[in-house]
């Protein structure tokens, strides 16, 4: 096993990784930049290294710096997180040739995922089901025609080097495709360098479902069920649950399989996610593969009760799996909130000084954080500062147990997303769990007017 | 302001590693923010505030050509001190706020250079060679004062001004991280 | 001091009973306290309260050209303010420091008869009787002030002084928790 | 169900059962005596009604002002927690005859299991193994010797009226005996009112093992595995842990079937606790029934997730049961640490300002607690402020996660009894399970020496 980690990253994650190390025994060293020089997930360590300037280029994304506090604090492992480096295949494989541990996926691996219309490609000839769309990259706007008309409007072209909703653009008539292309094409290269797009038929209100696997380094892989991220907004996600309530255990064990092999086609390494979109006719296809440990991972550990940031350690280290497929039980339903130092109405970030904190706490709450009173939530960051968990015996218990849980939790000084969480979870539509990646906007406007 | 350059070179040798000690960093005073004050007294408090806030203090008092400012925050409040968390960095020894700057003069007009990168700082180019500066040297701006490695690259780190080492700030073969203080320089020597 | 003798007595009547407000004390402005001073003078005070609040201050002073102005925060007070969770009595309003004492003198010489049990408070003894007291009237020690009924039981509450009823603070029918004042006696009545 | 709760306590307890009150949608109305009114439990209830002054007979033990808040808010229930009024027999009864519901035992319930010499007759012949001991009260010094000599010493004697380790007098000879009879007497009727004592057999280092059981209006009971509470400094309880590290799985079987047996000789209603003594050579008797919810209860819904709040919610309204035995599943391990404000080497009470407060948080970290910065922590009641419970896969992990949370818990301002946990929690022996109720006097001493 691992005697120190580096976790480069900040936050509710660095504090996260920190909290499953010191379980595990093993040695930590923070990194920060110098306005987080006072941060919890800098305190919780052994050690600390402050690696740059709040501008996280010159500081949690520097690579030189992140690795040289690995080699002066004689770290044999370096844990991601999420963001900044983590799916950064160049930093893979520069801690993989001067023998530090990247705790996740091999640098192969985050190449050949982060390329979307490849990965794509590689599960369509293994037999997954890929959303109908063109083959590979266009090459140009007769090929973009084409492949439209094949596959019928509405169509979504995407950037193969994008993420985040960043690059995408949603074409419904064939006279809007040329130039959506152009356009497409033109923010690809600008916002990625890489100007490749390709094409692909847009469902109006999927579900946004991801299965959550680890896979050893023997090649031994497990589904650990699935996560319905349904509520999104511009493709960020605001809450999460598992199961998803559009789900059934036959359907599970269908797309648990499906997203090992997709795995496995890859030779995918330690945590991953698959995702797929779902339509209405419990159609699924995939998607992409989140090379990471993702922020809403603690609601697969709250059902299955496997510390996911452990496993990945475990992995790394070389450990094979201590489970198999039919170990894996799935008791009870969790939800995840992300609390954001946001205007709750227009999602204009919010930071500022957090004069009192107090987390909700009692049977079936989880929070993972790095505030506290008096903390600064500063402007350089993601505004994500809090994510709030609940786990019940079903979807209703675990329901009103967020609905309490909101109510109790104080997060004064700043503005936060809380009041609109307290709002989707007193939703209808939402208690019954109709759901899908249009919800949140439907639900804004409805709110608004 | 800018930054000390820094001159990668190839590696000669390595010292052993040592952890880092928990706090590297060096209180650098920032009294100079409320030298602009004009009228302005509003602004001059927000400062106070943040550096109230910032720097974990119980109260901050300052007077200047009739303008007197006292901050005080209650004992209890003092939110960072003592905790049950392991390593808790003295608050009040926090970094500046804009530690990017490197060179930063302080209130008997001194310079700080401090470390760029988070590397092992030399203070000669080889075990067997004398030291680039020793205290009391006087140094020309873009001589090399040291060597801090990174990645098993050697980098130079030059002076940013003419004076004389008043304190070398940091151990030879030890780590340092980035904005770690490494040279005290007096830029206007009187002997 | 002592409490107010309770004196059992069968139950008459019982009215409707309704919850108990959340917030059962009384905000008192003390806006008065700015008045003769310049516009500017209060726009500066306004900014150095919004300071405190912003930041969490306990004190915060400021002189300039012979105007000096300290604001300053009571420490128990601030950080039970304004909270997610829903009710939130206000700290600065809490029950005297001793509620178990029932009669206290407040700064006008004011004697206020609270409540020593929790239950149903009535003016009178039946519905379609005259009230015990009503505000302007003389009362003696020992006088039947009201009924507070608990359990079906019509508790009689008594004055523990000579007086003059200045004012009846709980509302026939309603119900009175324990400590909260029912009447205001000025003991020395100058008609 | 139930319209609105009146919670008749403050503290943990009270925010508890506050929190499952408003899971189940059920309105609640927070009892508190001046000195607590700005608290957590005040401020979490829907209506809250001042009951008394700080003195809890005065306050939380005044069952004329308890009851006339209840009629005058309009509770339908009263929730006692545990201490205070949840194991009055009088006041049980006094609700019952108000058409108030009494969520606990019955009156009935209460003052026979309340009478323990009475409690271990009714056992013994049911056939449930109970400790060698004096049948029934002991009328007379020679009837103590009596029962002393077929007995074999040492022996203890125990107030009938007794509990929380008051009363009890051990006697390891013959010639001790007469004057330790005379004095427990003499104490029993200082301390209770009733001078009856019963003498049992002494074991040295016996384990304290409870099984806890839910039994419904209908008279079905279920057991939910047991607890022990081995760790114990003059009959307080410090650490609790479920599963025992000294008890198999046919144990469990056995002594939950015992305990059910128990519970239902004597009619027992809502949820209870049915408390053993287990020797080392894991023979097990029966000691008392524990009529109400008890501090300890967490570390039992951790493993069987189930409310235990909400069930007893549930048995008062008169639903049956939703579990049979078959379906009551123990998943992992679980601890509870009993945050105290003491001195935690002399254990003298510790009130004072917390000054600032900061729960752990994260996987497997549960805090019950009503405590926040800058609470008060009044002088008049006990001195227990937070417990910090924590589940794993295993022994070891919940044990690791004790560690990583105890250093974690910010209480600042007072003393509490967190350093002591730590050094529990870092104890060889401890760690192998080898504990017993001489556990942490031993302990104690080692560490002063």
């Amino acid at each position: 096993m691992f005697k120190k980690i580096l976790v480069a990253n900040r936050g509710e994650i660095a504090l996260r990784v920190i909290r499953a190390c010191k379980e595990l025994g093993i040695k930590t060293v923070a990194i920060h930049s110098d306005v987080d020089v006072n941060s919890l997930h800098v305190r919780a360590a052994d050690e600390h290294v402050c690696v740059g300037p709040a501008d996280d280029a010159l500081s949690y994304r520097n690579i030189p710096n992140v690795l040289s506090a690995a080699e002066v604090t004689g770290a044999d492992a370096i844990h991601p997180g999420y963001g900044f480096l983590s799916e950064n295949a160049h930093f893979a494989e520069v801690c993989e040739s001067i023998g530090i541990k990247f705790i996740g996926p091999t640098s192969e691996n985050i190449a050949m995922v982060g390329d979307k219309a490849k990965a794509r490609d590689i599960m369509a000839r293994q037999g997954i089901p890929v959303l109908p769309g063109s083959p590979g990259e266009l090459r140009s706007e007769s090929d973009a025609l084409d492949a439209a008309r094949k596959i019928g409007f509405p169509v979504i072209i995407k950037a193969s080097a994008g993420g985040g909703g960043r690059g995408m653009r949603v074409v419904n008539k064939e006279d809007e495709l040329v130039r959506a292309f152009q356009a497409a094409q033109a923010e690809a290269k600008s916002t990625f360098g890489h100007e490749g797009v390709y094409l692909e038929r847009y469902f109006l209100e999927p579900r946004h479902i991801e299965v959550q696997v680890l896979a050893d380094e023997r090649g031994r892989v497990v589904s650990l069920g699935e996560r319905d991220c349904s509520i999104q907004r511009r493709y960020q996600k605001l809450v999460e649950e598992t199961p998803s309530p559009a789900v059934d255990d036959r359907l599970r064990r269908v797309m648990g399989r499906v997203a090992v092999e997709a795995v496995r086609a890859v030779h995918y390494r330690n945590a991953g996610t698959v995702e797929f979109l779902l339509d209405k006719d419990q159609r699924f296809y995939f998607m992409e593969v989140n090379a990471r440990i993702q922020v809403e991972h603690p609601v697969t550990e709250m059902v299955t009760g496997i510390d996911l940031i452990k496993e990945q350690i475990r992995i790394a280290a070389g450990f094979p799996l201590a489970y198999r497929q039919q170990d894996i039980r799935l008791t009870g339903h969790s939800f995840e909130c992300r609390i954001n130092a946001e205007c709750p109405e227009k999602f204009t970030p919010c930071p500022g000084l957090v004069t009192r904190y107090l987390p909700p706490g009692g049977l079936g709450v989880r929070v993972d954080s790095a505030m506290e009173s008096q903390s600064p939530v500063v402007p350089h960051y993601d505004s994500m500062i809090a994510k709030l968990i609940t786990h019940g015996q079903n979807r209703e218990e675990a329901m009103a147990r967020m609905r309490r849980a909101l109510d109790e939790f104080v997060i004064d000084g700043i503005k936060t997303t809380i009041p609109l969480h307290r709002r989707i979870f007193n939703d209808a539509e939402f208690q019954k769990g109709r759901i899908s990646t249009g919800f949140l906007e439907r639900f804004l406007a409805n709110q608004a007017g | 302001m800018s930054k000390p350059r820094v001159r990668p070179r190839t590696k000669k040798e390595r010292g052993r590693l040592a952890a880092l000690p928990t706090n590297m960093s060096e209180f650098s005073s920032r009294n100079n923010a409320l030298s602009g004050i004009s009228g302005d007294q509003r602004r001059a408090i927000q400062e106070l505030v943040e550096l109230l806030n910032q720097h974990n203090l119980a109260e901050l008092e300052v007077e200047r050509g009739g303008f007197r400012v006292r901050v005080r925050r209650e004992t209890g409040a003092a939110p960072i001190a003592a905790t049950a968390w392991e390593h808790v960095p003295a608050a009040q020894e926090a970094p500046a706020e804009s530690p990017s700057v490197s060179v930063s003069s302080d209130t008997s007009g001194m310079v700080t250079i401090t470390s760029p990168i988070v590397g092992t700082f030399y203070r000669s180019p080889s075990p067997d060679a004398d030291p680039y500066v020793d205290e009391g040297d006087l140094v020309k701006k873009g001589q090399v004062l040291c060597i801090v490695e990174a990645m098993k690259l050697m980098n130079e780190i030059e002076s940013e001004v003419d004076g004389r080492i008043v304190k070398i700030m940091a151990e030879s073969t030890k780590p340092v991280e980035y904005g770690q203080p490494l040279f005290l320089i007096d830029p206007a020597p009187t002997s």
